[in-house]
């Protein structure tokens, strides 16, 4: 093959103009999110469906997303390295992977959003420390870089690089490196997953989303951090599965995503209680200040079966497949859930921050509902196909699964 | 100088007195003529558009009448016009601060000490947009657009007031270019009070219908002090302790009751028409 | 984010947000360097080529 | 030193990672973000208005007749705010959407640059720019022409209104020329006028002392959407609202929308719509009955009354009057009894803005109410403001042609004996006009917009197209304008003198003088020198009656001994004679105003909306007022209108959705906007939109609610008494 001297050894890859024409097909949804981007800053944000009800549309939801879904590399990284689950080491090569992805999608994302994005960099220089948007800004920055020291190695390791013996000793030190490393993570990602639920819950202005705390924080500071970690494992999972099945061939042990699997069965579980447990006092919270807690489901689409569908639908039911032994280790339930939890938290950012936008809090208000244009949408889903491509990229290679050959000797 | 302005809260500190400037707008005389609003857009640069004019959605617009209905139908219905500039939320309890200023990652958006006046800096602002989420009042816009107008318009600009650029958010200011042309104008005469007066809104000079009071909240010789106090005075969504500075009166019940729950308490028919 | 940005006032929630950011760069840029010195160092020192391979 | 090949690429990527670190670490990138972010800062396509020194000038605002007294605030020669004048004698400080948004009328690309000739077909917008010498010379010829050929009559002029010298002096011009069609636009003051005529045999108009008043009745006046001088009139409702605890007066609307009159008065009696005079005397009848009237005012100061009497206890019992508007009898007596115990009630006529002339006999009745109350010429009452257009001037001399000229009949028929006592019936002429497309052979329009606010468009249009040649005066590219041949514009009202009569509907005398406080920004002259340029060139007794040099000098001598306080500041308010004639009761019984359309068809009923935000006169709404316009009144470029839900049932209506509005005379597609405050079976169409010059900023948004509009003559003063036409919705 044309490239075969750049992929790991041992293992078996499509040939490069399949792999070539792929990457091209790819380029057509990334050129499309490209143009819907230089609109924005070219033009403004009038190309959008944004309007002064509604600050926050599909991009700040689908940041908060991406954030959670990529919790699964600071989660994993910390199972692997501060606890030390040995096990996990065959699959956070892979968590890193998409959490780089994840985190420079949010990134690219917001300089689209910002209505500056040139002085987009006066959050870090004139910082307002009391924002929770300044910690999350701080945190991703930094949690950003750590991601790509994290994914440093793995680039070194690369045949071609590895033969040098300076990348060589320097991926072999990083790799000593990775517990102090990955704990830098995990105290970094805690506080801008948790700030990310700050953004909404700290507007007491906004009766949808406000919720008292504990100190500076709102609940919803402590709820986005453990939905991240319970979500963020069933992402990685999904993505595996995702690249199991257009590799054509299993890339990580069974016993290595059951893991992944229970503990986030856990904590998910835990994460639906004490979500309930919020809904439930927020629901007296609300009638003590006088307004009727149907009130803010008055309104369609974002009517009671919002709640039902966040809350039992996407939380509890994939919480139960996933605690469950037996509907865990059956693939395709396993498969569903993971979809269900990643829904779920999704349906939930989008909820904390256009739910909370559209709900009129002067009682004089009107309800607007907001969609998206195909400029948000395009923009949007940009970082998935490049996304697509980084990994198609990194898969090709960069040895990111230790149990490939293992599992398909030839 | 930043430690005073931190610690300066409500106390005297320094040479300044410390003010809270402050509205009392009568719903029963407000006509909904608009006036306000011209005035407004007139005295602060505010851009206009060909295109959907009117769209409040879009549309620039720093004080803006709302018109209220009390929901009842032919002939029980009934409407009210009210007037919304920037609230100047002073915050209290535990939050202690105005919504839209502890959010700004920024420091573009700051609650004055000393005049009770949220400030916006266009020139920090790089346009986040999560000061507009934390107001309820829908007080903050954001610059969709370049302003432009059309040639030979720039004439009528106000210097006073610098133009905004696109992608930033903004807001009313109550004048406070005003308050300033005032102050060096007392200074010049050796003088530390600015009068009643002599610092004054756009909206409220403009109002025909005299329905607009403006002046300092905490001081007993403005007229604004005995106003907020009088039985029918409201402020909206009092309830979410966001502690305006812009009270309404009205002596209809329904009025009173439309601005200061939640959404339509009691399930009230209080729509928008 | 610097003590010299006018912004900057003397209180704890600027040493506390700004310390734990501040730390967590140390961290991470020591943790690196550390790495690539002693990347460095297996090469001036033990000629780099005969290294173990993994 | 042994170069291999692994050494070679570890040196290359040594020295590129060596040089990126070192230009990343250099200050070279932190300046360059630092510099486009102050680029941000400060884009060169965002304007940075200058400064300068600050002043401030006080004038007269022209643009509507409610005369305000307007501040302007300056920044050099730039004109930045315009504020209402403190102290004045109308609107003490206040002002209203339309004056604060006057400065974007005098910076507008909507300005006539200067004079200019139609190029290719009228209406296309395409002008050459001439010199004002050929301007005038071309008019000279026309005119000239005509008159030579004997027909000097065949000139019509139209003008905004017949007070002050300008107008005069286009009055004067026609007279001196031979026309006798010299024509004034019409308004509710046709009516009052000619009502003033009838019932006090004097030339003048109806104030009203509203300031005093304790109880008002208006008969569906906006009184807040711009009636009379409207921010003096909303300065009086303020004072009604206002009061420790009680509030100084009751407000009572009659009218069949909730309009915000309507939500703010105390009271609000929706009544079909229509029937007005009849609610009027339905009250005088209980009034009468119960004895409440004032017997002193009416045996000493009146005529006419028993016969009246007799009329209004047979025919308008409160339960007849409950039959026709649909208010109980209760209601009628209880408000009849409210009126006349009230101590100082005021009932006021003038529907809407009093844009329309309405009915005669509706205005006879309401002022007969005022009168059975002892309310005329008193403190809180009506007052007659004498009217006059005689500046003192000398006779017009007139050669042969001028005197068979002026001898001849008015087109539209005013003062002939059909129609003896109104001065001028504008709603007429393109009926005139298109039944006999000789009649008129030019047109000279000054601050007037006949096009846009003549009723019946279409046919407006049409008979436009018939007027060989059309003069506009007009300051902007207004519909007028836009369809004339030539445009020789007039300064703007904020740079140029002219003297401002007393404001519609005060009670008191105030004259002003409007200044020019901003220098000429285009190529404009003032009207009056412009008439008076082509009265001399037109030469002979046209010249002669105009013996003065220019503008100025015709307002110092027409001034006189006011001049000099004029001058200094700017208007004199006069203490104003008070006529003692006899008030006359007119026993005619109420005529309802029929309705242009089948009722069966046509089931529904369109009315005018009247906004205060909305300029629905002569002058364009600027962009400032059309943003503050209610998202139920247009969107984008379409035109809300308002019905019940219960209409919209009937009808197959949906809110926010789209629906055909026809009616006889126009058709076009508009929103629906479904409200509670309006009557069922009405259509309310908000009046002021649907322009079509100006330039983009204006035009194009809304229809013209007078394009559905019909004349319906008033039987009597065969003014036009439209106050509605019927109307049909489908939805599309």
């Amino acid at each position: 093959m044309f490239d075969s001297a750049l992929i790991p050894k041992g293992v078996k890859r499509c040939s490069f103009a399949k792999f070539f024409i792929w990457v091209l097909i790819l380029h057509i949804p990334v050129l499309i999110g490209t143009v819907a981007a230089i609109l924005c800053w070219g033009l403004a944000l009038n190309q959008t469906y944004l309007n002064n009800n509604f600050p926050f549309g599909l991009w700040i939801a689908a940041d908060l997303g991406i954030i959670a879904l990529g919790g699964g590399a600071f989660f994993t990284g910390f199972l692997r390295y501060v606890i030390n689950i040995k096990e996990l080491k065959n699959i956070v090569n892979y968590a890193v992977v998409i959490g780089v992805i994840c985190y420079a999608a949010a990134q690219g994302i917001l300089a689209i959003d910002i209505g500056q994005p040139i002085r987009g960099w006066f959050i870090f220089w004139h910082a307002n420390v009391h924002s929770m948007l300044t910690e999350v800004a701080f945190c991703i920055m930094a949690y950003f870089m750590v991601l790509c020291v994290e994914y440093l190695p793995l680039l070194l390791e690369n045949r071609q690089i590895f033969k040098f013996s300076v990348p060589r000793s320097f991926a072999h030190h990083l790799h000593e490196a990775m517990p102090t490393i990955a704990a830098i993570g995990v105290f970094l990602s805690c506080f801008h997953q948790g700030s990310l639920g700050g953004v909404a819950g700290v507007l007491y202005g906004r009766p949808f989303a406000y919720r008292e705390g504990f100190l500076v924080w709102p609940w919803t500071f402590f709820l986005f951090i453990l939905s991240a970690m319970a979500c963020g494992p069933c992402f990685t999972i999904l993505i595996t599965k995702i690249t199991e099945f257009f590799a054509k061939k299993k890339l990580v042990k069974k016993s290595v995503v059951g893991i992944l699997a229970k503990i986030s069965g856990g904590l998910t579980t835990l994460y639906v209680l004490l979500k309930i447990i919020d809904t439930l006092g927020w629901f007296g919270l609300v009638k003590e200040a006088g307004a009727p807690v149907k009130s803010f489901y008055a309104n369609q689409p974002y009517g009671w079966w919002v709640l039902v569908m966040e809350v039992i639908i996407l939380g509890a039911i994939p919480a139960l497949l996933l605690l469950n032994k037996k509907t865990r280790e059956n693939e395709p339930i396993l498969i569903l859930a993971c979809v269900l939890n990643c829904a779920g938290i999704v349906m939930n950012r989008w909820i904390m921050t256009v739910q909370a936008l559209a709900i009129p809090v002067m009682p004089f208000d009107k309800f607007v509902s907001y969609h998206p244009n195909w400029v948000e949408w395009a923009t949007t889903l940009l970082p998935l196909w490049v996304g697509a491509i980084v990994i198609m990229l990194s898969y090709r290679y960069l040895p990111i699964f230790p149990q490939e050959r293992e599992l398909n000797p030839y | 100088m930043k430690d005073a302005h931190h610690k300066g809260e409500g106390h005297q500190e320094g040479h300044g007195t410390v003010y809270k400037y402050g509205m009392v707008i009568n719903l029963d005389k407000c006509t909904g003529c608009g006036a306000c609003m011209v005035a407004c857009m007139a005295e602060n640069n505010i851009p206009f558009r060909k295109e959907d004019t009117n769209d409040r959605l879009t549309q620039n617009f720093w004080m803006r009448v709302y018109k209220i209905s009390n929901g009842g139908s032919f002939p029980d219905n009934d409407i009210c016009y009210l007037p919304r500039p920037c609230m100047h939320c002073e915050g209290h309890g535990h939050h202690n601060r105005t919504p839209c200023v502890t959010v700004c990652p920024a420091v573009a958006t700051d609650y004055n000490h000393e005049t009770g006046i949220v400030s916006q800096i266009y020139t920090r602002c790089f346009g986040c947009r999560y000061c507009m989420a934390a107001c309820p009042y829908h007080v903050r816009v954001f610059n969709w657009w370049d302003p432009k107008w059309p040639e030979g318009m720039e004439e009528y600009l106000n210097p006073d007031v610098s133009p905004r650029m696109r992608g930033v958010v903004e807001k009313c200011s109550f004048c406070f270019h005003r308050l300033q042309r005032a102050r060096n104008k007392a200074y010049s005469e050796d003088r530390r009070e600015v009068h009643e007066d002599e610092y004054q809104t756009a909206c409220t000079q403009a109002c025909p219908a005299g329905a607009i009071t403006f002046g300092d909240l905490t001081n007993p010789e403005h007229k604004v002090y005995e106003l907020k106090k009088t039985p029918n005075a409201f402020r909206l969504l009092e309830v979410l302790g966001t502690n305006p500075k812009v009270y309404y009166t009205s002596s209809r019940a329904w009025v009173r009751k439309a601005a200061d729950v939640y959404v339509g308490k009691e399930g009230s028919g209080v729509t928008h028409t | 984010m610097f003590p010299f940005a006018f912004e900057w006032i003397n209180d704890p929630s600027h040493f506390v947000f700004m310390g734990g950011f501040y730390f967590a760069l140390g961290g991470l840029f020591i943790a690196v360097n550390y790495c690539v010195m002693r990347a460095l160092f297996d090469w001036l020192c033990k000629g780099g080529e005969n290294h173990n391979e993994h | 030193m042994k170069l291999d090949r692994r050494a070679f690429i570890e040196l290359t990527v040594g020295a590129s990672l060596g040089a990126g670190a070192g230009i990343t670490f250099s200050p070279l990138p932190w300046k360059l973000t630092d510099d486009v972010a102050i680029w941000t800062q400060n884009w060169p396509w965002t304007p940075v208005p200058s400064e300068g020194q600050v002043s401030h000038a006080d004038t007269i605002c022209n643009l509507c007749p409610g005369h305000c007294g307007i501040t302007v605030r300056k920044v050099e020669g730039r004109v930045t705010k315009i504020e209402g004048r403190q102290g004045y004698p109308v609107n003490d400080g206040g002002i209203c959407p339309l004056g604060a948004a006057g400065l974007q009328l005098l910076y507008g690309p909507w300005r006539v640059p200067g004079p200019v000739r139609r190029v290719g077909k009228r209406g296309e917008r395409n002008w050459e720019r001439i010199s004002w010498d050929k301007a005038i010379a071309e008019v000279v010829t026309k005119l000239s022409d005509l008159r030579s050929k004997g027909k000097p009559d065949t000139v019509a002029c139209i003008t905004a209104t017949d007070q002050g010298t300008v107008p005069q002096l286009f009055s004067r011009f026609m007279e001196a020329y031979g026309s006798p069609n010299y024509i004034r636009t019409a308004s509710a003051e046709d009516t009052n006028e000619l009502a003033m005529k009838l019932l006090q045999g004097k030339d003048a108009s109806v104030g009203y002392d509203l300031e005093k008043a304790n109880f008002i009745l208006s008969f569906g006046s906006g009184l807040i959407e711009g009636w009379g001088s409207p921010v003096r009139t909303i300065q009086a409702h303020s004072k009604w609202r206002s009061g420790n605890g009680k509030k100084a007066a009751t407000v009572v609307q009659i009218e069949p929308r909730l309009s915000n009159t309507a939500a703010k008065a105390d009271m609000w009696y929706p009544v079909n719509p229509g029937t007005e005079t009849a609610l009027a005397l339905g009250l005088a009848h209980v009034i009468i009955k119960d004895s409440l009237y004032d017997s002193t005012f009416v045996n000493n100061s009146t005529s006419g009354f028993a016969e009246w009497r007799k009329m209004v206890m047979s025919e308008y019992s409160p339960g007849d009057v409950s039959a026709t508007t649909g208010l109980s009898a209760a209601k009628i007596t209880n408000l009849a009894r409210a009126f006349a115990k009230a101590g100082r009630p005021l009932a006021v006529w003038g529907r809407g803005k009093g844009t329309t002339p309405g009915s005669l006999y509706e205005c006879m009745a309401v002022l007969a109410l005022n009168a059975l109350v002892g309310n005329i010429n008193k403190s809180g009452g009506v007052w007659t403001t004498l009217r006059s257009t005689d500046l003192g001037w000398p006779e017009v001399p007139q050669d042969r042609i001028a005197s068979s000229g002026n001898g001849k009949p008015r087109l539209d028929g005013a003062g002939t004996q059909n129609y003896p006592l109104v001065k001028y019936r504008p709603d007429e002429l393109p009926k005139i006009i298109n039944d006999n497309p000789e009649a008129i052979q030019a047109l000279l329009v000054h601050e007037a917009d006949p096009y846009f606010t003549t009723m019946d468009t279409n046919r407006v249009a049409e008979a436009f197209e018939k007027i060989p040649f059309i003069v506009s005066f007009s300051t902007y590219f207004d519909e007028t304008a836009q369809h004339a041949d030539l445009i020789l514009p007039n300064d703007h009202y904020l740079e140029r003198w002219e003297d401002i009569p007393s404001p519609v509907g005060f009670h008191k005398e105030v004259l002003g003088v409007s200044r020019p406080v901003v220098d000429r920004q285009f190529d404009t002259k003032h009207a009056g020198d412009t008439v008076m340029a082509i009265a001399k060139k037109l030469g002979g007794t046209v010249a002669n009656a105009f013996p003065w040099d220019d503008y100025e000098a015709v307002l110092k001598e027409a001034m006189g001994a006011d001049w000099d306080t004029l001058a200094e500041s700017g208007y004199v308010a006069k203490a104003g004679s008070t006529p003692s004639g006899k008030f006359e009761f007119y026993a005619k019984p109420y005529e309802p105003i029929e309705l242009e359309g089948d009722s069966y068809t046509q089931p529904l009923t369109l009315i005018p909306m009247e906004l205060m935000r909305l300029a629905s006169g002569a002058i364009g709404n600027p962009p400032f007022c059309t943003k503050t316009l209610e998202e139920t009144e247009l969107k984008g470029n379409d035109l809300f209108v308002e019905v019940n839900p219960k209409t919209a049932g009937d009808y197959g209506l949906a809110d926010e959705k789209y629906a055909m509005l026809e009616t006889y005379r126009g058709k076009a597609k508009v929103l629906i906007h479904l409200s509670e405050g309006i009557m069922p079976g009405l259509v309310g169409i908000p009046k002021g939109l649907g322009h079509t010059g100006y330039d983009d900023y204006l035009a194009g948004k809304g229809v013209n609610a007078n394009s559905f509009m019909g004349v319906v003559e008033d039987p009597v003063s065969g003014l036009s008494a439209t106050w509605g036409i019927r109307a049909k919705l489908t939805s599309v």
